[in-house]
């Protein structure tokens, strides 16, 4: 921790970054801040508890005011997906962002059900293996159709439209979402209109879920929004072969074919 | 470049869930739920994620207004605190403590609730003192 | 050749290449690169002169390496322009900075060994792509010898040899002892039609110009005999049936329906072994020379052109057409038209017929002042758009570009590039992008109306 | 629509690229090959115009089935519209299945302009599969 | 709000033979935004067209609908008549009654019924429409011809002839291309240059 | 407040939020919870998940009605018959808990009394609620280990709220669930510091915490930290205010942050008032429909800019911070407060910070004593928190009531105020959205919220509209014997017939320009928001 400290530090005072956005410890709770050279004694404060806050997402609100600027952000291995996704949509700079890995704990990790919990590069903690689990959507899968239908609209009739699913996730950087067109979902219903409410976020999510599982932490009605979106990211991955936050050069299949010649890859063929 | 995050509460209802108000370079500029607070565990309404668009709407009042005529005009705090105090002993000599009353806030904190009422009751010297909680 | 040379209509760039092409329909702007030539074209008068003294040969590749050029020199005797050119990878003067005679002899003085390569600009409203084909490299089959054999050769070195003002001044020979060739065997679809080792596609001119060459075989040597090994006979065009009937019949040229599965050497001779289906049996034939049918194939640098025009290829490297029916000669960039070989094997009547298609329709452009383009195209709004730009990755045209608007950078669709196919649109998650005459909301009302019980009294 | 002898009568979308199914759709016409009336077809330029929202919109609002048609693979007038649509169509088929709304209810298919008889068979396939499966669990 | 007019055609039998066109045109009369709507024999008739132009100033229509044949048929028909009567030509839509209605279909409820369905569909787009202005851009009166083979001599020499400027691009140092290598050529046996 | 204060000796709510999770029935009525109280409704479903039996009695399907395990729709203003329904039905069970009733709680003998005629029958027959429906919500309620009720302003804003709330007291009471964890009675306060609010005395008979006016002791107490005499009467509701004001008794009123103007009741007869009234002082962060009515408008500031705590629904002090700076030239309102203070002459507001005023008044207040600044940075305090060392009480009526013993009230049914007639076929009720809160003063400048909804509509059954006329999206005219507003129709299957819903956000077509002010509780002097009868007329021409 001190090294990590110093290393902020340093940064801050060589100028490297002009502010490294973290999380400090007030009163026993963690909350984000961002450091810089005028505020370098809350370093002491610095912390990386077992709760998150959406780093990247409020690094966008920071580097929109400020795109010129080089800035740090403390990234868990969700965090630097996220990176990587921001960049491939031209959100961030990756030459003006300096993540600081942080390497989730076991029990972090088993408590996200993370199958990566850590990042690119690690400065803090010690990597975990991650956790392979998809039970949570083999629940769904052993369901027959219509089971299933009953199961996720009594979830999604539980909806209050808060829009805390989108408005945490990291992904979600549009300024104006197609959850608010009234001429696609009426507004002003809670709950919204449903399945597609729903289903429009999961589909938007396609190529772009980080799988951090903010959203489903963030749902006053405990829908469980992280399986849909999880489905979506194995369909990606085993359809077309794409997996989200792992290449920025990669690029979303569903608006780019690829320049060498068009292929259908054979298993979309057999759906 | 500054930003931080301010730990409060959420001013649109009695549940009272845990914010954070992101302030950056001295803009209140979004909301978050707090992760760890005991009531809504990181998890907010619909209002509460956007409590904050109101502070900056149109029509904030920024100044003190006094009626001239038909009209409400600016006017500096001294001319409408010595105005306002003038105008309630006056009444309150004219009509008796009774004469006046107040509506307090249940939108307001416990300690401005605290004063007003304590104005009414101790300096003007009524218990005309009520609010909306019934509403 | 000559006259599109003397056309004062037409500028033409030899020895130069296409550098780059920005723009769209009506308003191209191309950068070309004229390489350096060495020899000024102004001043040159095309006498020969310093061709003859330059002491450098180099095999010729108009020959198909069966006669030799000059590091300095014209590809052949009626080449327009007449003006030569050195080639800098053989000449002294820029291998070792010696010689310099071709300068010395010149009476005009136009060598300039100083020359660099020069860019040009060129505003253009249509674009023409004929860039035409190459051919297979037939040394991938072990069993033809894979190159071992002088005397195994393409139908194009054939080509040269019966040309009267060729190398061989029209004698056909064999490479390997210069002796005229009696026993010719021809063999056809070597790279085409073999999905193992070529391209699965036929090349569409091999069967014609075989027969071309086994009836002027047997003009030229009256004693040869000329046996053609094919898998079928493709003469679909006018009198083509009745050409390869000719040689057949008239020039004694025999086909045999088969593959061939070997060619090796015997002594001096080749000897060809394959198998006549149509007889059921195994055949040999001696042979003085073998001749290829190699297939014909994009050129190689087909694709760099493809991409600098925003144009879709095949698997191939072959131009794709805009509609394999109804626009044949259109790429899918408006005002860039293809025609020959480089959107897929062509014979000289059908080039010069798909030429004619693809002309009219550049005339088409050219004939109105202004350009009218149809409306219904897409536009981003600029107050919505988030900047992802994943609009760009999914426009088949490039017609989105990246704009500053407010501060901030968002999508703009180039109006005259935008086919208003709507695929951006699509894909746009926050819904700034939307098709004029087919929004969002359009389609949205259309689906909707099926199922919006408004009770409707019947008058 | 109402209920009929042959059990209930469905309502589908059909979505035509205006190149190929739609003028598929259009010599089926001429050709006067015969199909069911419950395909109402919406027009578009490209099948990539074919957003995810207007499916599900589609379901939403109570669509039985949603038919999604363009050109063949190498045919797109604009080159590469029906690949995207394809893969679209693809993941949205598989979500729809993880919610519990049979995949079968959204087909993608590819119709040339002079396909005017793979267009009749389609919608009647098409028209026959949804009325097989009943109505969508999401109507009214 | 819209005022829109709907025109429901009859194209002589060929609709009004399986679709109750009359019931058609006088339901879509209640349909939000419709100002008028009625049915015609021949809509894209010399007399079809002016009923429609007619009509759009008698009832101040705004934009149309005309359901009859395939748009990829009469759209650009439809739309000069529109424009004709003064309205901007993309305010215009068809719906298609006949290719993929009338003629597809033998029930004459179900093909009334999807008729009606394909009206509204048509309609709620139609009122959603705003007028377009196609866009104009110049013209570089020049083509570039890239390769000087026989292609791309013959496109440089037809577009020449028809009297505009070619500049024309070769790699090698020669025009003339792979013909040039050529002795005669098939089936006539004549030279190539 | 006044209901459950006779009943229990104190009238908030009983148990903490958090509680809910781990109930085994809830039930709940005259709330809107997912619109309302969206994080206590996320909790009751929680506990759902858990496999509580969520009841839901409401005339609307809310939200929350449409998650309920049952759901029934009683008739306007029933709520005292189905109350003593339920009671009648465990009673003749025996699923009623004779221990606890022998040992906490007096005067059954007179319930019992009352409660014997609420035959199932006759319930029905007053409540609409089938009789089948009543006796398997009173078996679940009663059986279960752990049953919480929740209730809002659909049960106090009637002439008979008080008697709603006893009513509802007297059920806990009757099958013991209330004192223990996860059971009780449960008001959820609407706005957000209604709790410290009240608790701070910012009613007309009390002093901070709950302490009577008229108790001379008290006074004497208050006398003496304030340093002046105090009067002895108990002072005047804020509807009895505005009827002063018309009588000429009120000369001067002060309004700290409300907005009368829409909120109360008969709102045509409120503007009358301010018009009237000699001076009006607003204190606000907007020029509100009110303040447009001052003579005096001090610019205060929002939660944003300014420290101090707020009590939650359930009795748990939290702090608010400042973030940013009070806008040009605003001030935070507790020093406005002092500054107004000092200008009247008196030396009790030399308060530095909003923790100085904290202080003081906990020293006051006794519920509030052991609680300061210090320590809810650090802890969850639900008072009463009688010193440093009680860790406060996140259920009350642990061991015994506030009041000693539990007091059953036996009470009869009394129906609504105004009932439908001939001239007023309709009754109306009101209530929040989910996407605004109050009078919208706040929400209605937030983009995110308007962009929900920005635009008041009646809600009716479609039996109800196809019998007016009158279609979806249509605008109608609504009226009762107070006014008349117009509005756009939104037909709502899950309401129930003969009953409209309109929502009281918007200022424009205010609810309350139609709700019956005259009506109001006898004790509580809550006006009858709830139910009135209103005329629903269809405008000229087709849909605006």
């Amino acid at each position: 921790m001190e090294n990590l400290k110093k290393n902020i530090k340093d940064m801050l005072e060589s100028g490297e970054i002009a502010g490294f956005l973290g999380l400090i410890e007030e009163e026993g709770h963690p909350i984000p801040f961002l450091f810089t050279k005028d505020s370098l004694d809350k370093l002491d404060a610095l912390t990386v508890p077992d709760i998150r806050y959406p780093m990247t997402d409020i690094l966008l609100k920071i580097v929109r005011k400020y795109p010129e600027d080089t800035i740090g952000v403390m990234v868990r291995g969700c965090d630097d997906r996220a990176l990587i996704e921001l960049a491939k949509n031209q959100k961030i700079l990756s030459d003006l962002i300096r993540p600081i890995g942080v390497a989730c704990t076991k029990e972090m990790a088993e408590y996200c059900r993370c199958s990566q919990p850590y990042p690119r590069e690690i400065h803090y903690g010690e990597k975990v293996e991650g956790v392979k689990d998809r039970s949570d959507l083999e629940k769904v899968e052993s369901m027959d159709l219509s089971d299933r239908l009953d199961y996720w609209m009594g979830q999604f009739s539980k909806c209050i439209k808060c829009y805390g699913c989108r408005n945490i996730c990291s992904m979600c950087f549009c300024d104006q979402c197609t959850l608010e067109d009234d001429t696609l979902i009426l507004t002003g219903q809670a709950p919204p209109e449903i399945p597609i409410f729903h289903l429009i976020r999961a589909f938007h999510m396609a190529g772009r879920c980080i799988d951090c599982g903010l959203c489903e932490e963030a749902c006053p009605a405990h829908i469980p929004l992280r399986s849909l979106y999880r489905k979506v990211r194995e369909d990606m991955a085993d359809y077309l072969g794409y997996v989200t936050g792992m290449d920025e050069t990669e690029r979303d299949p569903l608006e780019f074919l690829g320049s060498d010649g068009y292929e259908v890859p054979t298993k979309i063929d057999e759906t | 470049m500054e930003y931080q995050t301010v730990r409060t509460t959420c001013t649109y209802c009695g549940t009272g869930c845990g914010v954070l108000l992101e302030v950056l370079d001295g803009e209140v500029i979004g909301t978050l739920p707090q992760k760890d607070h005991p009531i809504n565990e990181g998890k907010l309404c619909i209002k509460g994620w956007n409590a904050h668009e109101f502070i900056y709407a149109d029509g904030r009042l920024t100044k003190p207004l006094i009626r001239k005529g038909d009209k409400l005009e600016e006017a500096s705090w001294d001319e409408a605190l010595q105005y306002v105090a003038k105008r309630f002993l006056e009444l309150k000599e004219k009509y008796g403590p009774d004469s006046l009353g107040c509506f307090s806030s249940a939108k307001c904190t416990n300690e401005e609730n605290y004063l007003l009422q304590k104005i009414f009751r101790a300096v003007i010297g009524t218990n005309n003192v009520d609010h909306c909680a019934r509403l | 050749m000559t006259e599109s040379s003397q056309d004062e209509n037409i500028e033409v760039f030899t020895y130069s290449e296409v550098e780059n092409i920005e723009g769209f329909i009506g308003n191209f702007d191309v950068t070309i690169r004229k390489k350096a030539r060495s020899v000024d074209m102004s001043k040159c008068t095309g006498c020969g002169e310093c061709v003859q003294k330059c002491p450098t040969k180099v095999l010729s590749e108009f020959d198909m390496g069966l006669g030799m050029r000059k590091a300095i020199y014209t590809p052949f005797a009626q080449a327009v322009p007449n003006v030569p050119v050195i080639d800098r990878d053989h000449c002294l003067k820029f291998l070792k900075d010696k010689c310099g005679i071709c300068q010395k002899v010149c009476p005009a003085d136009a060598i300039d060994y100083e020359q660099q390569d020069e860019l040009v600009q060129r505003k253009v409203g249509a674009i023409v792509v004929a860039t035409g084909f190459s051919l297979f490299d037939w040394t991938v089959y072990e069993e033809y010898g894979g190159g071992r054999y002088k005397d195994v050769i393409t139908g194009l070195h054939l080509e040269r040899m019966l040309d009267t003002s060729g190398p061989t001044e029209g004698k056909v020979i064999r490479p390997s002892d210069g002796r005229e060739a009696k026993q010719i065997v021809f063999v056809q679809c070597v790279g085409s039609r073999d999905e193992a080792k070529g391209v699965p596609y036929c090349s569409r001119i091999c069967c014609m110009y075989t027969a071309k060459q086994s009836i002027l075989l047997k003009d030229h040597i009256p004693d040869s005999q000329s046996y053609v090994f094919y898998i079928d006979i493709r003469a679909a065009g006018k009198n083509y049936e009745e050409f390869v009937k000719k040689a057949q019949r008239d020039s004694g040229t025999v086909y045999i329906r088969g593959r061939v599965s070997k060619i090796y050497d015997r002594g001096d001779k080749l000897i060809v072994q394959g198998s006549d289906t149509l007889a059921g049996e195994r055949v040999e034939i001696e042979a003085d020379l073998v001749v290829l049918a190699t297939a014909v194939i994009p050129n190689p640098d087909a694709i760099k052109l493809a991409q600098m025009l925003n144009m879709p290829y095949d698997q191939y490297g072959f131009y794709t057409e805009a509609h394999p029916k109804l626009q044949p000669v259109e790429s899918v960039t408006a005002g860039v038209f293809i025609t020959g070989s480089c959107q897929f094997p062509k014979d000289i009547p059908d080039s010069v017929a798909m030429t004619g298609a693809a002309a009219v329709r550049a005339c088409e452009i050219f004939s109105q002042d202004q350009l009218t383009i149809e409306p219904k195209i897409a536009w981003v709004d600029p107050e919505v758009c988030s900047g992802c730009f994943n609009c760009m990755e999914a426009c088949p045209y490039d017609a989105i570009i990246s704009e500053e608007y407010k501060g901030r950078m968002v999508a703009r669709v180039r109006e005259s590039v935008c086919h208003g196919c709507g695929n951006c649109a699509a894909t746009c998650r926050t819904k700034a992008v939307n098709v004029k005459g087919f929004t969002d909301e359009e389609i949205y009302a259309q689906i909707e109306a099926p199922f919006f019980e408004e009770e409707v009294e019947v008058a | 629509m109402a209920e009929t002898e042959k059990g209930f009568e469905p309502k589908i979308i059909a979505f035509c690229c205006n190149w190929c199914s739609y003028a598929g759709a259009d010599l089926a016409g001429s050709m006067r090959l015969k199909y069911p009336a419950n395909v109402l077809p919406i027009r578009v330029m490209c099948s990539g115009r074919i957003s995810p929202h207007f499916i599900l919109k589609a379901f939403q609002r109570g669509a039985d089935g949603v038919l999604v048609t363009g050109c063949h693979y190498g045919d797109c007038h604009y080159i590469k519209g029906n690949y995207i649509t394809k893969r679209r169509v693809t993941i949205m088929k598989d979500l729809l299945k993880f919610v519990g709304i049979d995949p079968r209810r959204l087909r993608a298919d590819w119709i040339a302009a002079s396909e005017g008889d793979k267009f009749a068979k389609v919608a009647t396939e098409f028209t026959e599969e949804i009325r097989a499966l009943g109505p969508s669990p999401l109507r009214g | 709000m819209a005022r829109t007019g709907v025109f429901v055609c009859h194209c002589g039998t060929n609709i009004a033979s399986v679709v109750d066109v009359k019931s058609v045109a006088e339901k879509a009369k209640s349909l939000p935004g419709v100002a008028f709507a009625t049915d015609l024999k021949y809509s894209c008739s010399d007399l079809g067209q002016k009923a429609i132009r007619d009509a759009i100033k008698e009832h101040n229509l705004d934009r149309v609908v005309v359901a009859s044949c395939s748009p990829r048929m009469h759209e650009k028909t439809f739309q000069k008549c529109i424009e004709a009567a003064g309205l901007n030509r993309y305010m215009f839509e068809m719906a298609n009654i006949r290719e993929q209605c009338s003629w597809v279909h033998d029930d004459k409820a179900m093909a009334t019924e999807k008729s009606w369905e394909v009206v509204k569909m048509t309609v709620a787009k139609t009122n959603r429409l705003e007028p377009l202005q196609p866009l104009k851009s110049p013209v570089e009166k020049r083509a570039l011809v890239i390769g000087a083979g026989i292609s791309g001599m013959q496109a440089a020499l037809d577009i020449s002839r028809a009297g505009y400027k070619v500049t024309m691009v070769e790699k090698s140092p020669t025009i003339g291309g792979r013909m040039a290598q050529l002795e005669k050529t098939f089936p006539t046996l004549d030279c190539s240059a | 407040m006044a209901g459950l204060a006779a009943a229990f000796g104190s009238g908030a709510m009983t148990n903490s939020v958090p509680e809910f999770e781990d109930a085994d029935c809830i039930l709940i009525t005259g709330s809107n919870t997912t619109s309302s109280h969206p994080l206590i409704a996320s909790r009751i479903m929680t506990a759902k998940a858990k496999g509580a039996k969520i009841i839901v009695i409401d005339p609307r399907r809310t939200h929350m009605a449409a998650l309920a395990d049952i759901h029934v729709k009683q008739n306007l203003g029933s709520d005292v018959a189905w109350i003593n329904g339920l009671m009648h039905i465990i009673l003749k069970e025996g699923w009623h808990n004779q221990s606890f009733i022998d040992e906490r709680t007096e005067g059954f003998e007179e319930l019992k009394k009352v409660i014997e005629n609420y035959t199932p029958e006759k319930v029905e027959e007053i409540t609409g609620i089938p009789k089948e429906t009543l006796r398997e919500i009173a078996e679940i309620y009663a059986k279960s280990e752990k049953s919480s009720i929740v209730y809002c302003m659909g049960i106090t804003q009637h002439i008979t709220g008080t008697d709603n709330v006893k009513s509802l007291a007297n059920l806990a009471m009757l099958t013991g669930q209330i004192g223990r964890p996860s059971t009780g009675v449960n008001p959820l306060r609407g706005q957000n510091n209604v709790q410290g609010s009240t608790d701070m005395a910012a009613i007309p008979n009390k002093y901070p915490g709950y302490q009577d006016v008229t108790s001379d002791e008290v006074r004497e107490k208050f006398e003496k930290a304030w340093g002046g005499p105090l009067s002895p009467n108990v002072g005047l509701t804020v509807v009895e205010m505005i009827n002063a004001i018309e009588e000429g008794k009120l000369k001067g009123l002060y309004i700290l942050g409300e907005n009368p103007m829409i909120s109360d009741p008969d709102s045509t007869h409120v503007e009358k008032a301010l018009d009237d009234i000699e001076f009006l002082v607003v204190q606000d962060i907007f020029l509100t429909e009110t303040a447009r009515k001052a003579d005096v408008v001090l610019p205060g500031s929002s939660f944003a800019e300014k420290d101090g705590t707020y009590t939650g629904t359930d009795r748990r002090l939290q702090k608010i911070r400042k973030a940013i700076e009070p806008l040009g030239d605003a001030k935070e309102d507790w020093e406005i407060l002092c500054l107004v203070g000092k200008a009247m002459g008196s030396k009790g507001f030399d308060f530095a910070s909003p923790s100085e005023v904290f202080d003081e008044l906990a020293e006051l207040t006794p519920i509030y004593h052991g609680i300061d600044y210090d320590r809810i940075e650090h802890e969850i305090i639900h008072w009463p928190c009688r010193d440093k060392d009680d860790p406060g009480s996140p259920y009350l009526h642990k061991d015994g009531f506030a009041r000693g013993k539990g007091l059953f009230t036996a009470i009869e049914y009394k129906p609504p105020a105004e009932l439908p007639d001939d001239e007023y076929p309709h009754q109306l009720t009101t209530g929040r959205l989910p996407f605004h809160y109050h009078t919208g003063t706040m929400t209605r400048v937030s983009p995110s919220l308007t962009h929900e909804v920005n635009e008041a509509f009646i809600e009716l059954h479609p039996e109800d509209a196809k019998s007016l006329g009158v279609r979806n999206g249509e605008k109608v005219r609504v009226s009762s014997r107070r006014g008349s507003i117009e509005v756009k129709v939104m037909l709502t299957p899950g309401i129930k017939k003969g009953v409209a819903f309109i929502p009281f956000h918007f200022v424009e077509a205010a609810a309350n320009r139609l709700t019956n002010a005259a009506a109001l509780d006898p004790i509580a002097k809550i006006p009858e928001y709830k139910v009135c009868a209103i005329k629903i007329e269809k405008l000229d021409g087709r849909e605006a």
